[in-house]
C-alpha cells in the first residue's frame, strides 16, 4: 500500500475552504465537490419527476389532449435521458465523490482538479440538454435514440444535436470521474485496508467505474458517428447511402446494459453499508458479494443484444443472449439472498435509512423477476416495447436505484452536515413513495400484458387500458408528495442548528470516524486499518473482526 | 437447429500417423519424466496426480481435435467443426498442458539456459502475452490466411503449432506453477487479465455470427453437401462466443478467490504482528 | 494445483498519475475497439468495397506513415533510456524529433486524403474510413501537445534520472498511439 | 471513542407491515385473473398456436418466479417480524460473516433454475420457429410508412393498407420492410412482434387459429404518429377471404357523373397524385396509401378512425386536427372536397 507522503502533502488547506460563493466554485476539495453533484443531480431528479407527472397527466385518459403528440415525445425523451444521465448516475457519483476518499482512509481524491472538472462537465452538460427546450425544440427520439429517426431526415430540428453534445460531455465527465474513482481506490488507501477489507459501497464505485471505462467509448464512438451524419452529412446509419440502421442499436446497447450496471451498483454498494449498521451485523458473505458485483460487470458486457430481441437477429445469437441474460440473474440473486441473510439474526431498528434498503430488497426482487421474464425470447417477443418493460425499468431503477440512494441520503446526511434528517418525515416519504410506486409501476405488468406499446402519447378507447393509466397517474402523484415531503424534511433539517453528531447510528466504517461535517483534510492522521469494520473493533475490542481469522 | 450436425455424425475417425506419433512421443516423454527420468532434474519432486490428469488430459483433447470424426469434418465443409478444433486446442489442451508441467522443470532448464529463461519471461510478460495470444487468434482468423490454411497442408499445420504455442504463452501467466525463472502474474494481474482476455474473443465471435454473408468462401462448397453455410458460420461464432465468455469465469472464479485466501492470510498475520507489537510496546 | 510458499507478488503498478494513464489508455482502446468493429460491421454488409482498401494514390504513403510512427516509437524510446541514464541531452534531443516524426505523419495523412479524393459523404464507405484516421490523427495531435510540453520542460532542465515521470507517461501514450495506428493500418489498409 | 448515544428504536406498528404485504400480493392476484380480460388486444388470449406456445410459456415463467418471489418476500418479512430490536435490548447480535456451503446452495438452486428456463426457451423458440418460405400459403410484403402500414399482396397483385385479411388457418409468411425509421410489426393475439428495418428484410409468420378481428400497434418508437399507427387485422374464412380478394382485384371504378369525373382529375392531377396511387395512375412518390379500393376498408389514417363518410370528409378539411403532424398538408376548397366525397365514396 502506498502511503499517503506520496499522494498528498501534509493536511492540505483546501483551497476554497471560506463560506463565500466563490469558495464553492474554486473548490477541489472532495466533499465540496460531492455536495455539489448531490444537489445538483436532485435538482435534476425533480425536473425529471415532473416531467414524469406531465406523462402520467396525458395518459390518465384515453385519447386525452393535455399534450400534444410534439410535446409528449419531447418530454417522454427528456425524462428518460434527465432521470439516467443526470440524476441517478450523478447522485452515485456524489456519494461517491464524497465518501469514497472518507471510507478508505484518504484525504482527498487521487485528482482533485480533475474531479472538479468533471463536475463542472455534468453541470454545463446537464444545463445544456434542458436549454434545449428554449432553444429550437428538446430531442424527441427516445433516451435511446434509434438511428434513423435521429437521421437528418427525420429529426430535422436541433433536438438531437443538443441530445449528442450534452450525452459526449455527461459521458465525457463520467469517464474522467471513473478515472478518478479507480485511481483513488488502487493509490490511496489507507495502511492495512488491503482489497479484502474495503468497504462494499468502496468496492461497488470501483466496479463501476471499470465499467464505465469500458462501457462509456462505445456510446461516444456512436454519438459521435451520429453527429457526423447530422453535421457533415456522413452516412453511417442513413441506409440508402448504404450505411446500417443496425450499427447504432449494437454500439448503443454495448453501451446501454453496461449502463444499467453502473446506475445498480453504487445502490447495492450503499444499502449493503446501510443494512449491516442497522442489523448490527456484518454483511453476510463480504467477498462473495464482491465477486458477483464483478461477475455482473464482466457479463454486463455480453448481453447487449437482448434489447434487440425483436430485430429479427440470427435465431442462434439471440437463444445466446437469452442464455447470458439468464446467467446474469444469479449474481442478483446471490446478493439479494445475502442482504436477507445479514438482516437474518440482527437486532434491526427500523430507521428510515433501513426503511429504504428493505424497500430496495423487496421491489428489486420484483424487478430481477420481470427481468427474467423478458430474458426468455419467445415471451420477449411478446412483452418487449410494451409497458411491461416500463414497469421493469422503473422496478429496477425507481425501486432499486432511488430507494438505495434515499437510502444513503438519510444514512450519511449526519456526516455531511452535522443535522440529522427528520425520522417521521422520512418515514412519511418511505411509505407515500412505496405506496405510490406500487399504484404506478405494478399496473403497468398489466398493461404490458395488454400490449400497451410504451412511448405512445395517447391510446384508444375500448382496450381496457384505461383503467389502469388512471390508477398509475393517482401514484405517480403519490410519489411526488413523497419527494416533497423529502424537500420540506431538506429545508427544515438545514434551518434547524446543528447537532455535530460524529458517529449517530453507532456504525462501523472509518467515515465515522472523521468529525460531521469532516474538516477539510478529513483526518488529522491517517486511521490504519485491521479489519473490514475498523470502529466495530475499536468499540467491542473482545468481539473484534480481525480477531475471529474469518 | 445445428445446421452441420448430420454431416459431423456421418465423418468418420481419421488415423494420421504423424499426429499420433507426435502424441505418442510426448505422452511417453512426459511419463518418463514423472517416473524415473525426474531424478536427471535437480530440486524435482513427484509430480501430483492432479498435475499428471491435467497433463494427459490435455493430450486427449488434442487426439479428439485432430482425430476424430470433428477433423474430417473440419477439412471438408464444416466451418463450426474447424472452429471446435481450434477451441479444443487453445482451451483446452494449452492450459492443460500448462497445468500439467512441474515448476521444478521448468526451474531447472532456466538454471542450464539462462538465454532462454530470459526470453521465456519476456514472452510469458502478461502485457506481452496478451498481445501474443490475441493478435495469433485474430490473424487466424483473417480471410485471406485462414483461406490459405484450408487449401495447403503445410500452412494448416502452421496454424496448429501456433496456436499451441499461442494458447501455452497466453495461458502461462495465469496457471503456471513456477513462482521464480519463468513467474506467473501476480493474483491480482491474473485478475485484470482474465477480464480483458474476454473482449478480442467476444469482438471478433460478434462479426463472424452477426456477418450476413459468407466469409470464408472455401465453405460454399457446404452448400453442395446440404449444409447452410451462413447458418454454419454462425453456429461456429457462437460456439467461439460463448466458450469465449466461459472459459475466462472459470479460471476467474478460481484466480478471484484465491487472491482473497492470499489476501485474507497476509492481513491476519499482519494484524496479530501488529497485536503482539502492541502489547510488547 | 501446487498453492506457491513464497508470499505472493504484490502488483506495484507505481506512482498515482502512471495508474491514471493507464486507466485513460485503457478507455481509448475500448474506444477505438467499438469504432473499428463499427468499421467491420458496415463492411460486413458490403462486400463491395474494394478489398483491401485500396485508396486512389495507393499504399506507398500509408506505409511511409507506418515505417514513421514505428520509428518515433523507437526514438523516444530512447529518450527514455537517455534520461534514465541521467543524459538530459540526448533525452531533449529524442523528444524533440519524435515531435517532428509525428508532424510529418499529420502532414502525410493529410496530403493522403487530399490527393484520394475521398470525401466523408461518399457513402459509407469514405465517413468510416476517413472517420477512423481523423479519430486517430486527434489522438496523435493529443499526444504531440504533451509531447511538446514535456519537451519544453526537459528544456527548462525539469527532469532528471530519477524525476522523469513526464517523460515516461509521454512514452507510454505514444507507444498506445502507434500500436493503435499499426492496428488500423493493418485492418484498413492490408485486410 | 465514546460509546455514542444508542439510537432509540421506534416501533414501526405492526399494521404498517402488514399492509405493504397485503398490497403486494393482491397486486399479483389481479395481474393473474385480469389476463383473460377479452377486450384487449393481449396474446395471454391468443387466436394463433404462435401466441398460444409464448403465452403457455409466459405463464409456467411467471409461476416460476411467483413461487421464488413468494419465498424471498416472504423470508424478508419474517425477518422484519422476527429480529425486531426490543427496546430493552442494547447487546449486540452474534455476529455471523458468511457461510460458504450457504453461499454455494443459493447459487446453485438458482443455476438449476436457470437451466431449466433455458431449455424452455430453447423449446419454445424451436415450436414458433417459422416454417420454409416455400410452404406457405399466402405471402404479404408488409411495407412501414411514417406512421401507415402498407400491405402488398404481392401473389394476387394489389395493395391495400391499415386493414390486414389473412384466411383462417392458413400459415401466412409476411417479408417486413420499412421505407423510412424503424418500426415494428405486432398484432399480439396473432404473433410476436418483429421489427421493420430499412435496408433489412425480416422475415415474420403469422397464422390465425379462430376467425375475427384482432388489434395491432406499432411497437418501436417512429416519430410524431407512433401511437396513430395501427393496425386491424382480419382473419376470416377461406371463402370471405376469396371473396375479398376478387373485391381489391377489380379494376379501378370509372367516375359515371361530371361530378365523380372531377374528384378523380384531381386526385390524377392535383396534389393527390404527388403522395397517393390511384388504380393504373402511379402517383410520383407512394408516400400516402393506395386508393383504388379505399372504401372497402373499414378504418383509415393509421387505422386510428372508422372509415365513414363523416370522418372521411372531416379528414380532407383538416387532416391535421385528426392526425397532428401527418404529412398530409393540404387546404381543399369545399367545391373540392364535395367531387372528391362523391367520387371516392364510390371506389368500392
Amino acid at each position: 500500500m502506498t502511503t499517503q507522503a506520496e499522494a498528498l502533502s501534509a493536511p492540505q488547506a483546501a483551497a476554497g475552504s471560506g463560506q463565500g460563493l466563490l469558495s464553492w466554485v474554486m473548490t477541489v476539495d472532495h466533499k465540496r465537490i460531492g455536495i455539489m453533484y448531490l444537489i445538483t443531480a436532485t435538482a435534476f431528479f425533480v425536473a425529471g419527476g415532473i416531467l414524469a407527472l406531465l406523462m402520467r397527466t396525458q395518459l390518465a385518459q384515453p385519447n386525452a389532449t393535455v399534450l400534444s403528440n410534439a410535446a409528449y415525445n419531447e418530454i417522454f425523451t427528456m425524462h428518460g435521458t434527465t432521470m439516467i444521465f443526470l440524476a441517478i448516475m450523478p447522485l452515485g457519483a456524489g456519494f461517491g465523490n464524497y465518501f469514497v476518499p472518507l471510507m478508505i482512509g484518504a484525504r482527498d481524491m487521487a485528482f482533485p482538479k480533475l474531479n472538479a472538472l468533471s463536475y463542472w462537465l455534468y453541470l454545463f452538460g446537464g444545463l445544456f440538454l434542458f436549454s434545449s427546450f428554449v432553444f429550437g425544440g428538446a430531442p424527441d427520439a427516445g433516451w435511446f435514440a434509434y438511428a434513423p429517426l435521429t437521421e437528418k431526415l427525420y429529426s430535422i430540428n436541433h433536438g438531437m444535436d443538443y441530445w449528442g453534445l450534452s450525452v459526449l460531455m455527461l459521458g465525457t465527465a463520467t469517464t474522467i470521474g471513473s478515472i478518478n474513482f479507480v485511481v483513488t481506490t488502487i493509490q490511496m488507501r489507507a495502511p492495512g485496508m488491503s482489497f479484502t477489507r474495503m468497504p462494499m459501497f468502496v468496492w461497488m464505485t470501483f466496479v463501476t467505474s471499470v465499467i464505465a471505462i469500458f462501457a462509456l467509448p462505445s456510446l461516444t464512438t456512436a454519438t459521435l458517428l451520429l453527429l457526423l451524419d447530422r453535421l457533415v452529412g456522413t452516412h453511417f446509419y442513413n441506409v440508402s447511402a448504404g450505411g446500417s440502421a443496425l450499427l447504432w442499436q449494437h454500439l448503443f446497447w454495448f453501451f446501454g446494459h453496461p449502463e444499467v450496471y453502473i446506475m445498480i451498483l453504487p445502490a447495492m454498494g450503499l444499502i449493503s453499508e446501510v443494512i449491516p449498521v442497522f442489523s448490527r451485523k456484518p454483511l453476510f458473505g463480504f467477498m462473495t458479494v464482491v465477486y458477483s458485483g464483478i461477475a455482473i460487470g464482466i457479463l454486463g458486457f455480453t448481453v447487449w443484444a437482448h434489447h434487440m430481441f425483436a430485430t429479427g437477429m440470427a435465431i442462434g445469437a439471440l437463444l445466446f443472449f437469452s442464455a447470458n441474460s439468464f446467467i446474469i440473474g444469479v449474481p442478483t440473486g446471490v446478493k439479494i439472498f445475502s442482504w436477507l441473510a445479514t438482516m437474518w439474526g440482527g437486532k434491526l431498528s427500523f430507521k428510515t435509512p433501513l426503511l429504504f434498503a428493505i424497500g430496495f430488497v423487496a421491489l428489486f426482487t420484483i424487478g430481477g423477476l420481470d427481468g427474467v421474464h423478458m430474458a426468455v425470447l419467445p415471451v420477449d417477443w411478446q412483452i418487449t416495447d410494451t409497458y411491461y418493460v416500463v414497469s421493469h425499468i422503473h422496478y429496477v431503477l425507481f425501486g432499486g436505484a432511488i430507494f438505495g440512494l434515499f437510502s444513503a441520503m438519510f444514512y450519511w446526511f449526519p456526516k455531511m452536515s452535522g443535522r440529522q434528517l427528520s425520522e417521521t418525515l422520512g418515514k412519511w416519504q418511505f411509505w407515500l413513495m412505496f405506496a405510490g410506486m406500487n399504484l404506478t409501476f405494478f399496473p403497468m405488468h398489466m398493461l404490458g400484458l395488454l400490449g400497451m406499446p410504451r412511448r405512445i402519447y395517447t391510446y384508444a378507447d375500448g382496450l381496457g387500458w384505461g383503467i389502469w393509466n388512471l390508477i398509475e397517474t393517482v401514484g405517480a402523484y403519490l410519489v411526488a408528495l413523497g419527494i416533497l415531503f423529502f424537500l420540506i424534511n431538506f429545508f427544515r433539517t438545514m434551518a434547524s442548528p446543528p447537532t455535530n453528531e460524529a458517529d449517530p447510528w453507532d456504525a462501523f466504517t472509518l467515515e465515522w470516524k472523521a468529525s460531521s461535517p469532516p474538516a477539510p483534510y478529513n483526518f488529522a492522521e491517517i486511521p490504519s486499518v485491521r479489519s473490514r469494520r475498523p470502529l466495530w473493533d475499536e468499540k467491542y475490542p473482545d468481539k473484534a473482526d480481525w480477531k475471529q481469522g474469518e | 437447429m445445428y445446421p452441420g450436425l448430420s454431416l459431423l455424425l456421418a465423418s468418420e475417425w481419421t488415423w494420421e500417423p504423424s499426429v499420433l506419433i507426435g502424441l505418442l512421443a510426448v505422452t511417453t516423454a512426459y511419463v518418463l519424466l514423472a517416473g524415473p527420468g525426474r531424478k536427471a532434474f535437480r530440486g524435482s519432486a513427484p509430480i501430483s496426480t492432479g498435475q499428471k490428469t491435467a497433463f494427459h488430459l490435455g493430450t486427449l483433447a488434442l487426439f479428439i481435435a485432430l482425430t476424430s470424426p470433428i477433423d474430417e469434418a473440419a477439412e471438408t465443409y464444416l466451418l463450426s467443426a474447424h472452429m471446435a478444433q481450434h477451441i479444443l486446442i487453445l482451451f483446452a489442451t494449452a492450459p492443460l498442458w500448462v497445468l500439467g508441467v512441474p515448476d521444478w522443470l521448468i526451474e531447472d532448464v532456466a538454471r542450464r539456459l539462462p538465454a532462454v529463461a530470459r526470453f521465456g519471461r519476456k514472452l510469458t510478460q502478461p502485457m506481452a502475452a496478451f498481445g501474443i495470444f490475441n493478435v495469433t487468434l485474430i490473424a487466424w482468423h483473417i480471410p485471406a490466411l485462414y483461406q490459405a490454411s484450408l487449401h495447403s497442408d503445410g500452412v494448416h499445420i502452421l496454424q496448429h503449432l501456433t496456436f499451441i504455442a499461442a494458447g501455452v504463452i497466453g495461458w502461462w501467466p495465469v496457471l503456471a506453477a513456477v513462482q521464480d525463472s519463468v513467474p506467473r502474474a501476480p493474483r491480482s494481474v491474473q485478475l485484470i487479465y482474465l477480464i480483458l482476455m474476454v473482449f478480442p474473443g467476444l469482438g471478433l465471435a460478434v462479426l463472424l455470427t452477426l456477418s450476413p454473408r459468407v466469409l470464408y468462401p472455401f465453405y460454399q462448397a457446404a452448400a453442395s453437401a446440404g449444409i447452410d453455410p451462413l447458418g454454419d458460420q454462425e453456429a461456429a461464432g457462437i460456439l467461439m462466443w460463448f466458450t469465449g465468455t466461459v472459459a475466462y469465469l472459470v479460471p476467474l472464479t478460481h484466480v478471484f478467490y484465491a487472491w482473497v485466501h492470499d489476501l485474507e492470510r497476509a492481513d491476519a498475520a499482519a494484524a496479530r504482528a501488529a497485536a503482539t507489537a502492541e502489547r510488547s510496546a | 494445483m501446487t498453492a506457491s510458499t513464497a508470499s505472493p507478488a504484490r502488483f506495484r503498478p507505481g506512482s498515482t498519475a502512471k495508474v491514471g494513464l493507464l486507466t485513460v489508455i485503457a478507455s481509448e482502446i475500448f474506444f477505438f475497439a467499438t469504432a473499428l468493429s463499427a468499421y467491420f460491421f458496415l463492411r460486413l454488409e458490403h462486400p463491395e468495397w474494394s478489398l483491401p482498401a485500396q485508396t486512389p494514390t495507393g499504399l506507398l504513403i500509408p506505409s511511409l506513415n507506418t515505417l514513421l510512427l514505428l520509428a518515433s516509437a523507437l526514438v523516444i524510446r530512447q529518450a527514455q533510456r537517455a534520461i534514465a541514464a541521467d543524459r538530459t541531452k540526448m533525452a531533449q534531443m529524442a523528444l524533440g524529433l519524435t515531435f517532428v516524426l509525428g508532424l510529418i505523419f499529420i502532414g502525410g495523412q493529410v496530403f493522403d486524403f487530399s490527393q484520394s479524393g475521398l470525401k466523408p459523404d461518399d457513402a459509407a464507405f469514405g465517413g468510416i474510413f476517413m472517420a477512423l484516421i481523423a479519430f486517430h490523427a486527434f489522438h496523435v495531435l493529443a499526444g504531440m501537445v504533451y509531447l511538446g510540453i514535456t519537451f519544453a520542460r526537459a528544456l527548462l532542465g525539469d527532469f532528471s534520472a530519477n524525476h522523469h515521470t513526464s517523460i515516461t507517461l509521454c512514452a507510454w501514450f505514444w507507444y498506445f498511439v502507434v500500436a493503435v495506428w499499426l492496428t488500423l493500418f493493418g485492418a484498413l489498409y492490408l485486410v | 471513542m465514546s460509546m455514542g448515544n444508542r439510537p432509540t428504536a421506534s416501533r414501526v406498528p405492526l399494521i404498517m407491515r402488514i399492509r405493504k404485504a397485503w398490497l403486494l400480493t393482491t397486486g399479483f392476484v389481479v395481474a393473474a385473473g385480469l389476463s383473460g380480460c377479452a377486450g384487449s388486444p393481449t396474446f395471454l388470449n391468443p387466436a394463433s398456436s404462435i401466441s398460444d406456445h409464448e403465452a403457455g410459456l409466459y405463464m409456467v415463467i411467471f409461476y416460476l418466479a411467483l413461487g421464488v418471489f413468494i419465498i424471498v418476500e416472504a423470508l424478508l418479512a419474517y425477518a422484519l417480524i422476527r429480529f425486531r430490536k426490543r427496546d430493552d435490548d442494547t447487546e449486540e447480535p452474534r455476529q455471523v460473516y458468511g457461510n460458504m456451503r450457504l453461499e454455494v446452495i443459493w447459487t446453485a438452486i438458482p443455476v438449476l433454475l436457470v437451466l431449466t428456463l433455458f431449455a424452455l426457451t430453447v423449446s419454445t423458440a424451436n415450436a414458433v420457429a417459422a416454417p420454409k418460405p416455400a410452404d406457405s400459403d399466402v405471402r404479404i410484403h408488409v411495407i412501414g410508412h411514417q406512421w401507415w402500414w402498407e400491405f402488398e399482396y404481392t401473389d394476387y397483385g394489389f395493395t391495400t393498407a391499415n386493414e390486414l385479411h389473412i384466411p383462417v388457418g392458413a400459415n401466412v409468411q409476411i417479408d417486413l420492410d420499412s421505407v423510412d425509421v424503424i418500426h415494428s410489426f405486432w398484432v399480439p393475439q396473432l404473433a410476436g412482434k418483429t421489427d421493420a428495418i430499412p435496408g433489412h428484410t425480416n422475415y415474420l409468420w403469422l397464422t390465425a387459429g379462430t376467425a375475427g378481428t384482432y388489434h395491432g400497434q406499432c411497437v418501436e418508437f417512429c416519430g410524431v404518429n407512433h401511437a396513430n399507427m395501427r393496425i386491424k387485422a382480419v382473419a376470416e374464412s377461406e371463402a370471405d377471404f376469396k371473396a375479398w380478394v376478387q373485391g381489391q382485384q377489380q379494376p379501378l371504378y370509372q367516375p359515371q357523373t361530371p361530378q365523380e369525373q372531377a374528384g378523380q382529375d384531381y386526385i390524377v392531377n392535383q396534389i393527390c397524385s404527388n403522395c397517393h396511387t390511384l388504380g393504373e395512375y402511379e402517383g410520383k412518390r407512394s408516400i400516402g396509401p393506395n386508393l383504388t379500393h379505399l372504401m372497402s376498408r373499414s378504418v383509415f389514417a393509421g387505422a386510428t378512425y372508422d372509415l365513414n363518410e363523416a370522418n372521411l370528409r372531416s379528414w380532407l378539411q383538416d387532416a391535421q386536427a385528426m392526425k397532428p403532424g401527418n404529412d398530409m398538408i393540404v387546404n381543399l376548397s369545399s367545391e373540392d372536397i364535395d367531387n372528391l366525397m362523391a367520387y371516392l365514396t364510390q371506389l368500392k
